[in-house]
């Protein structure tokens, strides 16, 4: 049923502490994520991108407004996880340096809690995730997450994403941490899931070169606030908001004049 | 005569246990009057520690190995650091660090740091009454908030205005050459812009004119140097103007980082970045043949076992046996 | 394993471990041969110098040193590992508990630490003897300095963990579906545990000199012997005056080289996990 | 204007949180005496009551009831007796009143009220009686302070300072200095200190008869302005400053100099190098920053000072708060304890407080951000 | 000029240890704790004097402010010395004495005791001349004032506690008190409180001078009524007298040994190794010190496991005397007889070595069993021979007894030390507990101890031994554990008992009024026959009543056995004060 919304956000604040204090992290947000459509959202540093997707997995609730998941808040978080997945901005920082890394994938399989599937199919399902990230099973068996490259690691928490199969993925910057020329195949095979999986993706990064490679309708946010929304080519050569033509203008481009001398 | 050069350098670090990490190797380079040589690699290539070596800098567990680093023609290295420290730094040779965040100390007010630094050097012909105006008006020219930025400990500065008083300390003795480590990363795309933007304002001002910029991101190198140096694994691999690496690389991985780039450009639209399998060489371990032999998509067989070494193609340096 | 096989390069570890093991295996081989019982009984006159009958000389009522000074050493050492294991237990538990749930836990936990940190330990010590009835007993000066001296290991895991609270792991280990407790045991605590080991080492090294010093000032435990007990003994009875060294020297010796070792040891250690500390 | 000034408002807060710990520690130090039931009138009693009769005992008990605080009187300032039943507790009548007996036993006041009326007195400054030495607790408090502090906090401080200094100049210089400096540091605190304090009166005072082995001043002086006091102390304290000096500043110099090769690893001090600033001045920026961090452990160390009196003053016969704690816990003289012990947790408060705002007031860091320590 | 903040010179300063521990804090006579030189513990009789002195060395009662005349059951009566003035120039009267003992009556003081054995006290003047048995020293003959202390109807009549008020009870000046008194409104508490610090009006040859926590200085008065009254024109040797004030003995000792103080009263172990730096004692070999008193070990008779003679017995024999003390006490003893009577001294004559090697208890480790056999105990061992526990008769296994003792205090730690062990061989199951000073101070008189280490009647005075016999089994004022008892606190001779011997506390009422020397010793044998077959108490060795030691650096001719010019006493203390007045400065004083 493409299409149809999976995210509904009503104008939905979060702000942290209180009183003088206060920040605003996203502000008055309005918006959809449809059904297997690509988002992302672009914005420059604290401007509230990590926020949002942690409110998208519930491990934030909103101050204000109203977060629907398919049309109902987010009751049950364990439920909502089984469905809803997230891979985290720093693949160094995202494994028990104290386990191997096998037991860590599979036990990322305790999200489903009674529906866990046998010991054996969650065996498959990880060799499987591996496979499709391109590492060989035995290559990473009994290794410790501190033996593997950030390129690696990378891969495992996407590898973790096949295996767990969930119907919506939040990608917070899942490249920020890898050299450039990594970077790519590890689109390559995001992409390649959503395919697979028929997913839901919100990407969050800060290059719009990304967000403009890969998604169907880019958010720019700007001071907790989405700015400027719309399909990629919109927002890159047409941009009507002052921010994110300002935004456009400071990226350095290849091809395009940046800075006078 | 160049005003710096680069002869051969090798750098290591020793660990805890006795194991030699070679993070430079091998390294020449050499840079003429008012020229911005950029050095760009992926993390861990070495830049930093090639920077430090430029600097004459070795804290350990950083020592050189060979080579020798010029500055106008005279050599840092065997001379004493006492010597380096009065006569090269901050009057020759400048540094602006990686992460700004951290460069200043935490505890001192910027316009007491500016007072250390004339003083360590001046001490004899400045007198204390013409330090803060001299020092207010260098960071005025710079278009600085000056009141505020120098009387404000670095806590309460933004990234951006930490950064500039950085560079506005370090070209403060007017040095003539700066190394700029990755001044720019960590900070917002926008603040990015304007700190490019002071550096080319103090090439104009001719406080300094040669600059050496680290950095891994190309699309900046590309707006700011006139030539690029290319490190992989602790080796410059091409050297060559920056149209040339930009967009005519020679050498398999120059080809392959550039290819990675996804730009927003309507021309490139249907362009597929390009990926690299694999990871650097662990440079703790002995390494045999050429070091980007095992990412390489055209390796040949000698790749493996025979050390590749800088050659000429063209007028540029290319560290590959087969590159065009 | 590996990290053991690191710590053994380190000369300094080395040298810790050794000199630790070699006062532990003194505590205990020397047990063997001493009778619990009959250990400090009379066996020659006063500060009697050493001889083939007691081996280390005699103290002011004509006890052997030797077994004495094992004794000593074995409850110093029990008192020593009893309030380490107190304190840093406690110390971890509040610690890890204030870090990792915050809230108004944390300004109660941070409050009831700051109050500890401000009665020391001897105060305790004093007004508390008026209310034990028989007598303070090794467990109880142990209990005592474990309880005093948890404060810092709880700052500091606090801190420590209220670092690791905001990483990812932990997000990720939530989004495995794992429990609280669950995250505690298995994401938290592994990371604290070289910390958690070198503050024991530490607070182990602190309650062997703390009952030495309580014990000096005659507020030690009453029952039995140890290190502290000799050292306030042969200070009490002229040991120093008289020039019967073995009385008093092997007790201060012993403490303070186990104290060193342990130093050391936690020196070394901190050297390894904390690669910043460069060695040359 | 609290608003607006995160610096005054760190400081209220600070002092808040302090009134409130100190308010506690009293609360624990009025209590933890009581719950064993150790009794001053008990304890006077025992020194004189041989030979008496029960009658004349009796009489006593309310006499020092009275002299201590704790008999509840009626209107005339007598203490109230009431009647006690065969199971030793006190009979009480249809209303649950106490039945007045002149024969009966001293009717205490109860606890809290007993509580309240320390409270009170606290406030005002004062600590109580001392059972043994029949004068206010907090005049001796006020006479053995001054020893204390005259002997500790030079001590500590300087040796404070000595060892930070020393730390930093191992972890810059390296080699050969910090090879002997380092063992020889990690030695001297690993020395419990009153150990050492013995070996220096074994060598310097028994042996060689160099220095004095005990007292504050020789016995032929009154204190005071005088040549012969001032020289007769100075010439006292050298020893115990000794032994407290080196073994604090052993400690300090292994913490200063691992914070030191911490600091020297950071890219400030990186930075300040490749800008050619001199080394006394990068020596001073690691020192400075090095050393915050240290303050708490000043603040702690001088906290302690009183704890770590007892045993110096003990060993070199050296007046002082610590003796006077050790001859009240010699006789179990409470009200000295629990004032002694009240004035060490103000030390700690106050050394305490003292660092939480030097730092503050230090550390930019903490000034600008943090208010929670 | 205003000497105060000068030294004081070495070789006119007379420096003693030992009597004062804490702070110097009041001087007031009727405090609960004043400092030396006014302190009761001790009796020291240089600044404020008593009536008369007893010279412990010849059991006699000295002439000072009096002279005793008459003695009786019924009362006792001294003749004022008409010589005695105060350091205001005042004479000092029967009327001072009167009120110093009124002021106990009615107040509540440490000599308040006094008063359970007097009803009145009278005041007539007598003709010197005319009284044929009374010695006066020289041209105080004539009329005399004599003060009578009336003994008849008094509930305890006891001379004996009357003669040890004598010498002990230092009178007041009524003219200063009864004044201060009515200053403060008759408000007595507020007396007392008053620190009298600073030149009190006293009647002794030394004032107190100059005093800080660190020390006590006293000067001699050189308008002492004494000097000529008594000493026939001499001052006392010292200028000055100065008492240090040190933590713990061995500071004391070491100055001892330094030249540095001239006599202690402190516990010196292996005194002899200290003979080569001068330190000097009373005899010149082993015991070293003349005893006077018998650390005890006392049983708590109302528990269970003691309750039995033969358990106490057991106990008893079960204890190496020698060990005691050649290890704990430096050897500082004779050998132990059983009984609580010193084998020697002015004691000598109650004593009877035929009824102690026929009651009394010895170390005997066989007997040691067979009296825990009878007790019907059974000790159980572990097989490599330690001993277990005890089993009674019903098989039931018995908890361990345990010994008090003050931690800290050396000596008698060591003593517990010996003892446990020795118990222990012999199959007695006890354990040491060494508590801090005040829970033993608190248990004594409550009864909260199997076993308990105290001395009673530490002192010599009149009234010992009798006073020594009575604080272990007295039961006259007998309560339950639980309340204060301020005598025999092992609760031995329980009166509501069956096994209850009227006979020990008869004969503890009558030994003072018993007139007749004969029936004195017959009185004193049974007293002590009948505690060495009941053995509520275990004397464990002999002990000086003061530590005493010297060195003649700068003072000479202080007393010891070779040269008894006085008791065994630091001579600011009873008769021993007038050591002082034989002192001769060695000049070598710096
Ligand atoms: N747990 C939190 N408590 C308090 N403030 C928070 C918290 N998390 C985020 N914030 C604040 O919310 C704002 C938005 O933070 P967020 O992490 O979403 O930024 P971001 O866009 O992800 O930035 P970056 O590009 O650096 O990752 C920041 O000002 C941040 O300080
Ligand atoms: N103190 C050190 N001890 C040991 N190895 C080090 C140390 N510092 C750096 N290295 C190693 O040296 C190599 C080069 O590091 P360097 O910091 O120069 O890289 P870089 O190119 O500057 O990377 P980045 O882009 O992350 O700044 C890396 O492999 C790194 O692991
Ligand atoms: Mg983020
Ligand atoms: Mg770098």
């Amino acid at each position: 049923m493409p299409n149809k919304d999976v995210f509904e956000f009503k104008n939905v604040t979060k702000s942290f502490g209180h009183g003088k204090d206060v920040t605003v992290a996203v502000k008055n947000l309005d918006l959809a994520i449809k059904d297997q459509e690509i988002v992302t959202v672009v914005g420059g540093s604290a401007c509230g991108k990590s926020v949002f997707g942690k409110l998208l997995l519930g491990l934030l609730k909103p101050t204000q407004g109203e977060l629907l998941f398919r049309g109902e808040p987010i009751g049950d978080q364990i439920e909502h996880w089984q469905e809803v997945q997230m891979v985290f901005q720093d693949p160094f920082t995202c494994f028990n340096q104290f386990l191997p890394i096998r037991r860590q994938l599979e036990a990322s399989f305790g999200v489903f809690k009674g529906k866990k599937p046998s010991a054996k199919e969650i065996k498959r399902r990880v060799d499987e995730g591996l496979m499709a990230v391109n590492m060989k099973p035995q290559e990473i068996e009994d290794k410790y997450p501190f033996e593997l490259s950030g390129g690696q690691m990378q891969r495992m928490l996407l590898a973790r994403i096949f295996a767990l199969r969930p119907k919506v993925l939040v990608a917070d910057e899942p490249t920020s941490m890898v050299d450039a020329c990594v970077r790519a195949g590890i689109l390559d095979y995001l992409l390649k899931l959503k395919d697979e999986l028929d997913m839901t993706i919100v990407f969050i990064t800060h290059d719009i070169g990304l967000a403009y490679y890969v998604s169907d309708r880019i958010f720019i946010m700007h001071d907790g606030e989405v700015v400027e929304a719309g399909d990629p080519d919109q927002v890159a050569f047409s941009p009507k908001n002052p921010h994110t033509i300002q935004l456009l203008e400071d990226i350095p481009e290849i091809h395009r004049e940046w800075i006078q001398r | 005569m160049a005003v710096f050069e680069v002869k051969n350098l090798s750098l290591h670090y020793r660990t805890r246990f006795g194991k030699r990490i070679h993070a430079v190797q091998d390294v020449s380079f050499s840079m003429e009057e008012g020229e911005i040589l950029g050095i760009a690699g992926e993390s861990g290539c070495g830049k930093t520690t090639l920077v430090s070596g430029c600097m004459g800098l070795f804290i350990p567990p950083l020592y050189p190995t060979s080579g020798d680093v010029l500055v106008r023609g005279e050599s840092l290295m065997g001379r004493s650091p006492d010597e380096v420290r009065e006569n090269v730094l901050s009057k020759k040779v400048s540094m602006i660090p990686q992460g700004a965040f951290n460069a200043l100390n935490p505890t001192r007010k910027i316009k007491d740091l500016a007072a250390d630094l004339i003083m360590s050097h001046e001490k004899d012909t400045v007198s204390r009454k013409d330090l803060y105006p001299r020092i207010r008006e260098r960071f005025s020219i710079l278009g600085m908030d000056t009141d505020k930025v120098l009387n404000s400990f670095p806590i309460q500065l933004t990234a951006g205005e930490k950064q500039r008083s950085v560079i506005g300390i370090s070209t403060l003795l007017n040095p003539g050459m700066v190394i700029a480590d990755e001044p720019t990363s960590a900070l917002d795309v926008s603040t990015q812009k304007k700190i490019i933007g002071m550096i080319f304002d103090l090439l104009d001002k001719k406080i300094f004119s040669t600059m050496m910029f680290i950095t891994h991101e190309l699309n900046l190198l590309r707006h700011v140097a006139d030539r690029i140096a290319i490190m992989y694994a602790g080796q410059i691999v091409e050297l060559g103007t920056t149209e040339q690496i930009v967009f005519d690389g020679r050498h398999p991985y120059t080809q392959a980082l550039m290819g990675s780039i996804m730009s927003v450009d309507e021309n490139e639209k249907d362009k597929k970045p390009e990926s690299l399998e694999g990871a650097p060489p662990n440079l703790a371990n002995p390494i045999e043949g050429c070091r980007f032999a095992p990412r390489c998509k055209v390796a040949r067989e000698d790749c493996k076992h025979t050390e590749q070494v800088i050659r000429m193609v063209g007028d540029r340096e290319v560290r590959c046996k087969y590159a065009e | 394993m590996k990290l053991f096989k690191n710590l053994l390069k380190e000369k300094t570890f080395v040298f810790g471990f050794f000199t630790f093991i070699i006062v532990i295996l003194f505590a205990v081989i020397g047990r063997m041969f001493v009778d619990p019982v009959t250990y400090d009984n009379s066996v020659a006159g006063t500060y009697t110098p050493p001889s083939s009958l007691a081996l280390l000389g005699t103290d002011h009522i004509g006890r052997s040193v030797l077994p004495m000074l094992i004794m000593g050493l074995g409850s110093s050492l029990y008192v020593g590992l009893l309030a380490g294991v107190i304190a840093t237990f406690v110390g971890t538990l509040l610690g890890v508990y204030a870090g990792f749930i915050g809230g108004v836990l944390d300004d109660i936990i941070n409050m009831v630490t700051n109050l500890f940190m401000v009665i020391p330990i001897f105060v305790v010590l004093l007004l508390i003897s008026s209310a034990i009835e028989d007598g303070r007993s090794l467990t109880l000066v142990a209990v005592i300095i474990g309880l005093t001296a948890w404060t810092w290991t709880c700052r500091s895991v606090r801190a420590q963990v209220s670092s690791l609270r905001t990483g990812d792991h932990i997000s990720l280990a939530r989004l495995n579906g794992d429990s609280t407790f669950k995250i505690l045991f298995v994401h938290v605590l592994p990371y604290l545990f070289s910390y958690i080991f070198m503050v024991f080492i530490i607070q182990l090294a602190t309650g062997i000199l703390m009952e030495a010093s309580i014990s000096m000032i005659g507020l030690g435990p009453v029952e039995g012997v140890s290190l502290g007990i000799i050292l306030n003994e042969a200070n009490a009875n002229f040991a120093l005056i008289d020039g019967a060294w073995w009385a008093f020297f092997p007790a201060a010796f012993l403490t303070t080289i186990l104290v060193f070792a342990l130093y050391t040891l936690n020196t070394s250690m901190e050297g390894v996990f904390n690669p910043r500390l460069r060695k040359e | 204007m609290l608003k607006h000034n995160p610096t005054l408002k760190y400081v209220i807060n600070r002092i808040l949180w302090y009134v409130l710990t100190f308010f506690v520690a009293i609360t624990i130090n009025f209590f933890l005496p009581r719950i064993g039931g150790s009794d001053p009138v008990t304890l006077t009693l025992n020194r004189m009551s041989s030979g008496m009769t029960p009658d004349r005992v009796r009489q006593m008990e309310e006499d020092l009831n009275v002299r201590y605080n704790l008999a509840r009187l009626d209107e005339d300032g007598n203490a109230i007796r009431a009647k006690v039943g065969a199971d030793g507790n006190f009979v009480r009548d249809a209303e649950g009143d106490l039945v007045p007996d002149e024969k009966g036993r001293v009717v205490r006041r109860s606890l809290f009220n007993q509580y309240l009326n320390y409270l009170g007195m606290t406030m005002r400054g004062d600590l109580g009686m001392s059972i043994q030495q029949d004068r206010p607790v907090a005049e001796i408090m006020r006479e053995s302070i001054p020893w204390t502090l005259a002997l500790q906090f030079p001590s500590i401080v300087i040796g404070w300072i000595v060892g930070n200094i020393l730390g930093v100049l191992a972890a810059y210089k390296r080699g050969s200095f910090d090879k002997i400096l380092f063992p020889a540091s990690m030695l001297s605190t690993s020395i419990p200190f009153f150990v050492f304090g013995m070996v220096l009166v074994y060598v310097f005072a028994i042996q060689l008869n160099l220095f004095p082995a005990y007292g504050g001043y020789a016995w032929e002086y009154t204190p005071g302005l005088n040549m012969g006091f001032i020289m007769s102390a100075g010439y006292h304290f050298i020893l115990p400053f000794l032994s407290i000096c080196p073994v604090m500043a052993g400690g300090q110099a292994i913490g200063m100099r691992s914070m030191s090769i911490y600091e020297l690893g950071t890219d400030y001090i990186k930075f300040s190098k490749t800008l050619g600033i001199r080394e006394h001045r990068i020596i001073k920026y690691i020192f400075r920053n090095a050393m915050l961090p240290q303050l708490t452990g000043l603040a702690m160390m001088l906290g302690q000072m009183v704890g770590g009196a007892l045993i110096t003053e003990l060993i070199f016969s050296y007046p002082g708060l610590g003796t006077a704690l050790l001859d009240a816990v010699n006789q179990n003289d409470y009200f000295v304890i629990q004032g002694g012990a009240l004035i060490v947790a103000i030390f700690l408060l106050i050394a305490n407080f003292t660092v939480d705002i030097l730092i503050g007031i230090f550390d930019p860091r903490v000034k600008a951000g943090r208010v929670e320590g | 000029t205003d000497d105060r903040s000068f030294g004081y010179p070495r070789e006119e300063t007379l420096y003693v240890g030992g009597l004062q521990w804490g702070s110097p804090t009041t001087f007031n006579p009727l405090a609960w704790w004043s400092a030396f030189p006014i302190m009761e513990g001790g009796n020291n009789t240089v600044t404020y004097e008593p009536l008369v002195l007893f010279n412990s060395f010849t059991s006699e009662m000295e002439p000072l402010l009096g002279t005793i005349y008459e003695e009786s059951n019924e009362y006792i009566s001294v003749i004022m010395n008409s010589a005695a003035r105060w350091s205001d120039n005042r004479p000092l009267t029967a009327e001072d004495v009167k009120y110093t003992y009124e002021l106990a009556r009615d107040n509540s003081v440490l000599y308040s005791g006094v008063w359970e054995h007097l009803t009145d006290i009278t005041i007539d003047t007598v003709n010197v001349d005319t009284l044929a048995d009374i010695v006066l020293p020289d041209d105080h003959y004539g009329q005399h004032e004599r003060i009578t202390f009336h003994m008849e109807g008094a509930a305890q009549q006891n001379p004996l506690a009357v003669y040890g008020a004598l010498q002990s009870v230092r009178i007041l000046p009524k003219h200063f008190f009864a004044e201060k008194l009515e200053e403060l409104d008759g408000d007595f508490e507020a007396l007392r409180s008053l620190t009298l610090g600073d030149s009190p009006i006293i009647s002794g040859p030394y004032q107190i001078h100059n005093y800080t926590n660190e020390r006590i200085i006293l000067k001699r008065r050189d308008d002492y009524w004494g000097n000529d009254a008594l000493f026939a024109g001499e001052e006392p040797g010292p200028r000055y007298i100065l008492h240090p004030i040190l933590e713990g003995n061995s500071h004391f000792n070491l100055a001892l040994q330094q030249g540095r103080i001239d006599v202690t009263s402190t516990y010196l172990p292996r005194v002899w190794t200290r003979r080569d730096m001068g330190v000097q004692t009373w005899y010149e070999e082993q015991p070293y010190y003349m005893a006077g008193s018998i650390p005890t070990l006392v049983l708590n008779t109302e528990h269970e496991e003691l309750s039995s003679k033969y358990m106490r017995r057991a106990i008893a024999s079960a204890i190496n005397y020698e060990d005691v003390r050649d290890l704990a006490i430096s050897g500082y003893s004779e050998d132990i007889q059983p009984g609580l009577i010193l084998p020697f001294g002015n004691e000598k004559q109650y004593f009877s070595a035929e009824d102690a090697e026929k009651y009394g208890t010895s170390f005997d480790k066989e007997k040691a069993r067979s009296y825990l056999e009878k007790a019907g105990y059974t000790s159980v061992w572990h097989d490599d021979g330690r001993l277990s526990h005890m089993e009674n008769e019903d098989g039931e296994p018995v908890r361990s007894l345990r010994i008090m003792c003050p931690s800290g205090w050396t000596d008698w730690e060591a003593i517990v030390r010996i003892v446990v062990r020795d118990l222990r061989r012999a199959g007695i199951d006890a354990y040491q507990d060494f508590v801090d000073q005040g829970v033993y101070r608190e248990s004594q008189p409550v009864g909260r101890f199997d076993m308990i280490l105290f001395t009673p009647a530490p002192e010599l005075s009149p009234t010992t031994p009798l006073s020594r016999l009575e604080g272990v089994m007295s039961s006259q004022f007998w309560a339950p554990i639980g309340d204060r008892m301020e005598e025999n606190y092992g609760r031995y001779n329980n009166p509501e008992s069956d096994t209850y011997n009227p006979a020990v506390d008869s004969l503890i009422k009558n030994i003072p009024l018993i007139t007749n020397q004969d029936s004195l010793v017959d009185a004193y044998r049974k007293l002590n026959r009948i505690f060495m077959k009941d053995q509520p108490a275990i004397p464990l060795a002999y002990r000086p009543e003061q530590y005493y030691q010297f060195t003649e650096a700068v003072w000479e001719n202080f007393p010891h056995a070779d040269n008894p010019v006085g008791p065994q006493l630091v001579p600011t203390i009873g008769a021993a004060r007038n050591v002082l007045w034989k002192l001769r400065s060695t000049e070598k004083g710096e």
